[in-house]
């Protein structure tokens, strides 16, 4: 199986998660990150102070999908991610060796 | 020159100046975290420029010597005449209280239409469309009510500012929501309130400061005062109650943001009969005012304007109603100054309140209209996208509200 | 009537008006985030609930005439007779004045008992519940001890409120949690306070508010008023002092919030002593409270009943402490009105104030369990499981606190 | 004695009450989310400390008979003779009135100074100096400001408290900050505030409460009251918006904290002037107070102390100014008590105002240095380094702000 | 060495880690995540309009741990999170190359 | 390619941040994440009722380099985030079998 790891615009979630159902996926995980990248932060200013903060809020995605959905999420989630501009993200897979359903115990693609 | 009503007022008019602060919190939790501070910073820096500009010229406009029943004179002008001793007409309080008492009124008014266009307006255009505003739209609208206009003449009841405050914020709240345009992801992502532990908190402090403005508008502390302090008190009391009802019927919960949005409904609807009316009125008043609301906030999404934190639904809605109900239920028995309404046998007061209502809707919303364009054309009026996506804290004030 | 008290009753209700909001973020505070706004709700709903009860019939029944020392009859129903001119007996300020200051104390009692079923009461039932409570407990209390029923023709003393609202607030609050049975995981799981912050802001708001409470129930702007407001201000302050350096002493560390505990400790504890007291007792008793009811929240962990926030161990205790006390250091020479105390001779008074608080703790008890039996059978009281692990704010009110 | 004086002075003493919970607010969003409960208990837990010991022998030391015009004896030592009747020399309102609003002075001046030594003070450290503060600095600097003193006797104006409060804290602030050195980080980390709105809201508390602070200062409900309720606002108004315009200039954006400390700036810099001056030097000395301050809070990094929220940037600056300007701008016009200033024909007045200054100054600057080495080495004054990384809230409280 | 993250309710947090503690295990790493699956999510509706929310709060728990542990690692954490009711939530399994210990420099097993 | 995570202290953050620049890191993921470990947590109390915190604030740096630039990142890092007191962190290191840029759809190194 492999993890699919979406770091992207906070704007585009629900956008990127609409199109992952609509391909069957059933779950994926959220969190709130902060990137650094190419694209630029901005400034703040306390009292006359300055700084510069070159952190930008991103959410990440991580999915867990059989092998053989790997491509196709993938191309789902760059069309729906992409908005051409410096920031977009990135997609990042690996390989995971096990998965377990809590609740029934399952493994492998059963599980996802 | 009576000391006691000189405390009262001048602990009013600190009740009413704490009103902007908590109108501020209360616009504040509803919007989106990115423009928090912006937010708060819409309704606060009116204490600033609006207070100054009042007392510059502003005052003078509103209540210095009456031109043509449609504005006030210069006579005032930087505070010029405005000392320790009582104006001529309101002879028990100093004419310094009785400015800065209504001082306080000019600087929540403006700070109501914000709400309107939240999460997408210039800061630049922001400063200049408000001094605009309160010179030729606040000033005459309370020359004409309260420093002797037409309105006035004609006889209209507005104890506390039904059309002064709350629907001429919301009329010009729709001129400027219809002019500026949606907010970007309108209608498609979700505008959910960051923060609603500030919008509750900012709608008590709205209430505890709406007592200064409705008794206080007694400018004594007499009967008069505890009358319009009660009617007040219930009016809200109602509105909370019924608007939370109607929306448990309606969508199945009752919530906290519908008992605060209630609460500043019925305060909004009792404002121009606070000091006409008796307690029970009051109440009824106050359930209609709840329900009535609920439907207008309902408005925007059927009519698809971005009106972001419900001005025109509540406010010029609210407003309205009040106005007409004081035509229905006002009372000389509770104020000998005011008039009876049709329900005490004088069917001409709820005309004459239609009449206000109809002036002021369109006076407001004209003059909103054109100043938004002058504004636009001379500094612009909305943020760019990129900018609104970013959020208005960072893009216009460079800061962020939260590193929790 | 007198313009002076007027203003300052006035301005006094808006105070204590106040105290439920502040009340609400106090709570507010305390709770875990999926129940921020469903606590909020609790304090700031009955505003309007109790309010609008409170003017058809709940006035009347604790300040009509008395019938058999028990109850208020039906003169005042829907503020009938209750208007801008002075009330028999209360002659210096209207009649208006008096029923809404009233009001407010109307509305925060049962609010205060809400910190202690927080977390897992249904809103219906709450509403319920709530309503009942003000006409079948509140009324009668207020009756017996202000309304000329059998506490006050026996002589008790209770200046603003240590039986009618703390005691009473406290030991329903009892009731109801024996009653309710604990929260899930209790015990178990840690319930830390979600945002301190918004607690300490409103302990600070409640004794702002309180000055309007305590004072403001002199009725009149005089020296009486004048030492009120400071034995008030004195016992919060010993007692946010002493309840750090208990709670110090105890566990190693002064806590924030236990110094908004005690300083909420101190303020009950003088309500029903702050116009019979000197200034030095009244720090003694303030001294003794924050002490006192840091020993009663302690009180839950071994008797493993799970009042929330601590309303018994507070509410309950101060206000019982105080009664007492009260009966030990009242004099006089402070309130000709009053009674001496122990210290000043008269050793019965000790007995009355005993007496008062007995029989307080044992109505407020039993009505309250027999209350909930009923609003249990009627629409129910508890949350199922479910909702009470999601929270009440998405399963009573669907909505969220904070979005950040 | 005066009902309607009494009920002024009781219900400002209440708004002064509540500056310290909104000045806690205030610091409390500027500082790192470790830091928040440690700084809203710095200010709030001397409601209880200070206000103790004002009672028992502070109010005695400053307001007691003159003994040599340094200091009160002990004649109000427990509030001793402190009764309901009025006081030698402030015959319209209760004794006990006058004492406990200038307990709430005592209170917010000590608070005023933790935004200097904020996030890395040692509790228990901090607690022995406010003490030891209050006797040896404030309660001499009131008693030769407002006890009859010998600034009084000199002539000097301070309305409010330019030099008794926001002096006297501002000297203090700076040498604390020498004493205790820098916080660990400094100029490195970017030390940015975790919850503005907090610092807005406090900040709108701060101003609310101020009307208290100046036009209660007139202890009466009359003319001059009003007209320094009047110059209050102005000043804090046109200082909040110079403030920002300041800043646009300088850095390119106006900020909300820039508007919050605009506003706090101007009503700092009016406090000693606010009932000697008219409503146009009023906002004047607003539009310098927000340039100066913006330019006073530069000044630490540029000499590299770690004052942490700019108590000597802006109470220390906005004091001074104040205070001088008050020798420019006072009128006999405005206070028949006060006296001409140097626009007004008297340039005697500037230099009294000026030496006032410089004693202030070099008096509270000294007495705090030598406080902070005898409370260093008596239990310890700051931090370890390992529990200022952790913060306060836990390595002194043993508790956390947020658990959202 | 094998990275176990596992992602299940955060009332169940305590629980795990004391199973985990019991077993000693000596490190961890938690998140606050948004799940989305088939647990459904809630409504809110903020004046009148409604909001579908589909994401959960959840904990993500993060443990590297040796080769040999994971087996008994993964079935602790599963009895202790099971609920059986859907939502409980997954584990997942994957392999980490290898760990260094920052404040000595230790690699490998020594690491953990 | 691999994938670094690094768990440390907060403030250590933009340290690490400016001596990965210095390397040429274009781009990571940062969230903030509750740690467990040896490092020892502290006690909370509230109305006198004491509570262990077990969980640390700590930092998660994720980042995805080209495997020959992994040993001198790691290097880096773990020489900016050493403070030698117990707390300091790991480092964990895993295998990426993919990179896209979103923006470009560009793959594999050049999608760093
Ligand atoms: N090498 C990397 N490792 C981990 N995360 C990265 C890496 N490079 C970029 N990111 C993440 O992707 C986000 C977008 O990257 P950025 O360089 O700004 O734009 P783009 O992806 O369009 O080139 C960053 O904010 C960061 O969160
Ligand atoms: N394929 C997946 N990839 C990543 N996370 C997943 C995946 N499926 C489920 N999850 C996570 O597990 C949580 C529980 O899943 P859910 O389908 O609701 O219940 P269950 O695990 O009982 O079947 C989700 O909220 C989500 O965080
Ligand atoms: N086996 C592990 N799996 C995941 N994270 C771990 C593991 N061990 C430690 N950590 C993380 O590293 C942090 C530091 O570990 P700790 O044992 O306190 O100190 P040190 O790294 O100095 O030995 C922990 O707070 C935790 O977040």
């Amino acid at each position: 199986m492999k993890k699919i790891e979406v770091i992207t615009r906070p704007y585009k979630l629900d956008e990127i998660k609409e199109k992952l159902t609509g391909l069957g996926i059933k779950g994926m995980t959220v969190s709130e990150v902060k990137g650094f990248g190419r694209q630029r932060g901005h400034t703040e200013v306390y009292r006359g102070a300055e700084y510069q903060v070159d952190f930008v809020p991103k959410v990440k995605m991580e999915l867990v999908v059989e092998d053989g959905l790997a491509g196709e999420v993938i191309k789902a989630i760059q069309a729906a991610a992409q908005t051409g501009e410096v920031g977009d993200g990135k997609i990042f897979v690996s390989t995971i060796d096990e998965v377990i359903r809590i609740r029934t115990g399952e493994t492998g693609n059963a599980a996802i | 020159m009576n000391a006691a009503d000189t405390a009262f007022v001048l602990i009013s008019a600190a009740l009413v100046m704490l009103m902007t602060p908590g109108l501020a919190l209360f616009y504040g939790g509803m919007v989106r975290t990115k423009n928090i501070l912006g937010t708060l910073m819409h309704s606060n820096i009116l204490l600033g420029t609006v207070s100054v500009l009042w007392a510059i010229v502003g005052y003078s406009l509103a209540f210095g010597g009456d031109v043509g029943g449609i504005i006030g004179n210069f006579d005032f002008a930087f505070l010029n005449g405005v000392g320790q001793t009582a104006k001529e007409g309101v002879d028990n309080i100093p004419h310094l209280a009785f400015m800065i008492f209504q001082c306080m009124f000019a600087v929540i008014t403006p700070a109501l239409i914000t709400g309107a266009f939240a999460e997408r307006i210039k800061f630049s255009g922001f400063l200049l469309f408000t001094a605009l505003w309160l010179l030729v739209v606040y000033c005459p609208m309370a020359h004409w009510v309260w420093g002797g206009g037409w309105m006035a003449k004609m006889g209209a009841l507005d104890f506390a500012g039904g059309a002064v405050v709350h629907m001429s914020s919301g009329a010009s709240a729709l001129a400027a929501v219809l002019y500026l345009g949606r907010r970007h992801g309108f209608g498609k992502q979700s505008f959910i309130p960051h923060n609603l532990p500030l919008t509750i908190l900012g709608a008590g402090i709205l209430w505890f400061g709406w007592f200064g403005f409705n008794a206080g508008s007694a400018l004594a502390a007499n009967g008069l005062a505890a009358s319009a302090f009660v009617t007040t008190h219930l009016a809200a009391a109602a509105a909370a109650f019924s608007w939370i009802i109607v929306e448990w019927w309606h969508r199945g919960k009752p919530t906290t943001l519908g008992m605060a949005s209630g609460a500043v409904a019925g305060l909004v609807a009792i404002t121009p009969a606070a000091g006409y009316v008796t307690p029970m009125p009051a109440i009824l008043m106050g359930l209609v005012a709840g329900g009535l609301c609920y439907g207008g906030v309902l408005l925007k999404s059927f009519f698809k304007y971005d009106d972001a934190l419900d001005v025109v639904g509540i406010h010029g809605l609210g407003g309205t109603f009040g106005a007409l109900a004081t035509g229905l239920f006002a009372t000389k028995a509770v104020n000998e100054l005011g008039a009876d309404g049709l329900f005490y046998g004088n069917p001409e007061q709820l005309w004459i309140q239609f009449v206000s209502v109809v002036a002021t809707w369109v006076f407001c919303f004209v003059m909103t209209l054109i100043l938004f364009k002058i504004v636009d054309v001379m500094v612009g009026i909305r943020v760019s996208q990129d900018d609104e996506i970013k959020g208005l804290d960072v893009s216009q004030h460079s800061e962020v509200g939260y590193q929790l």
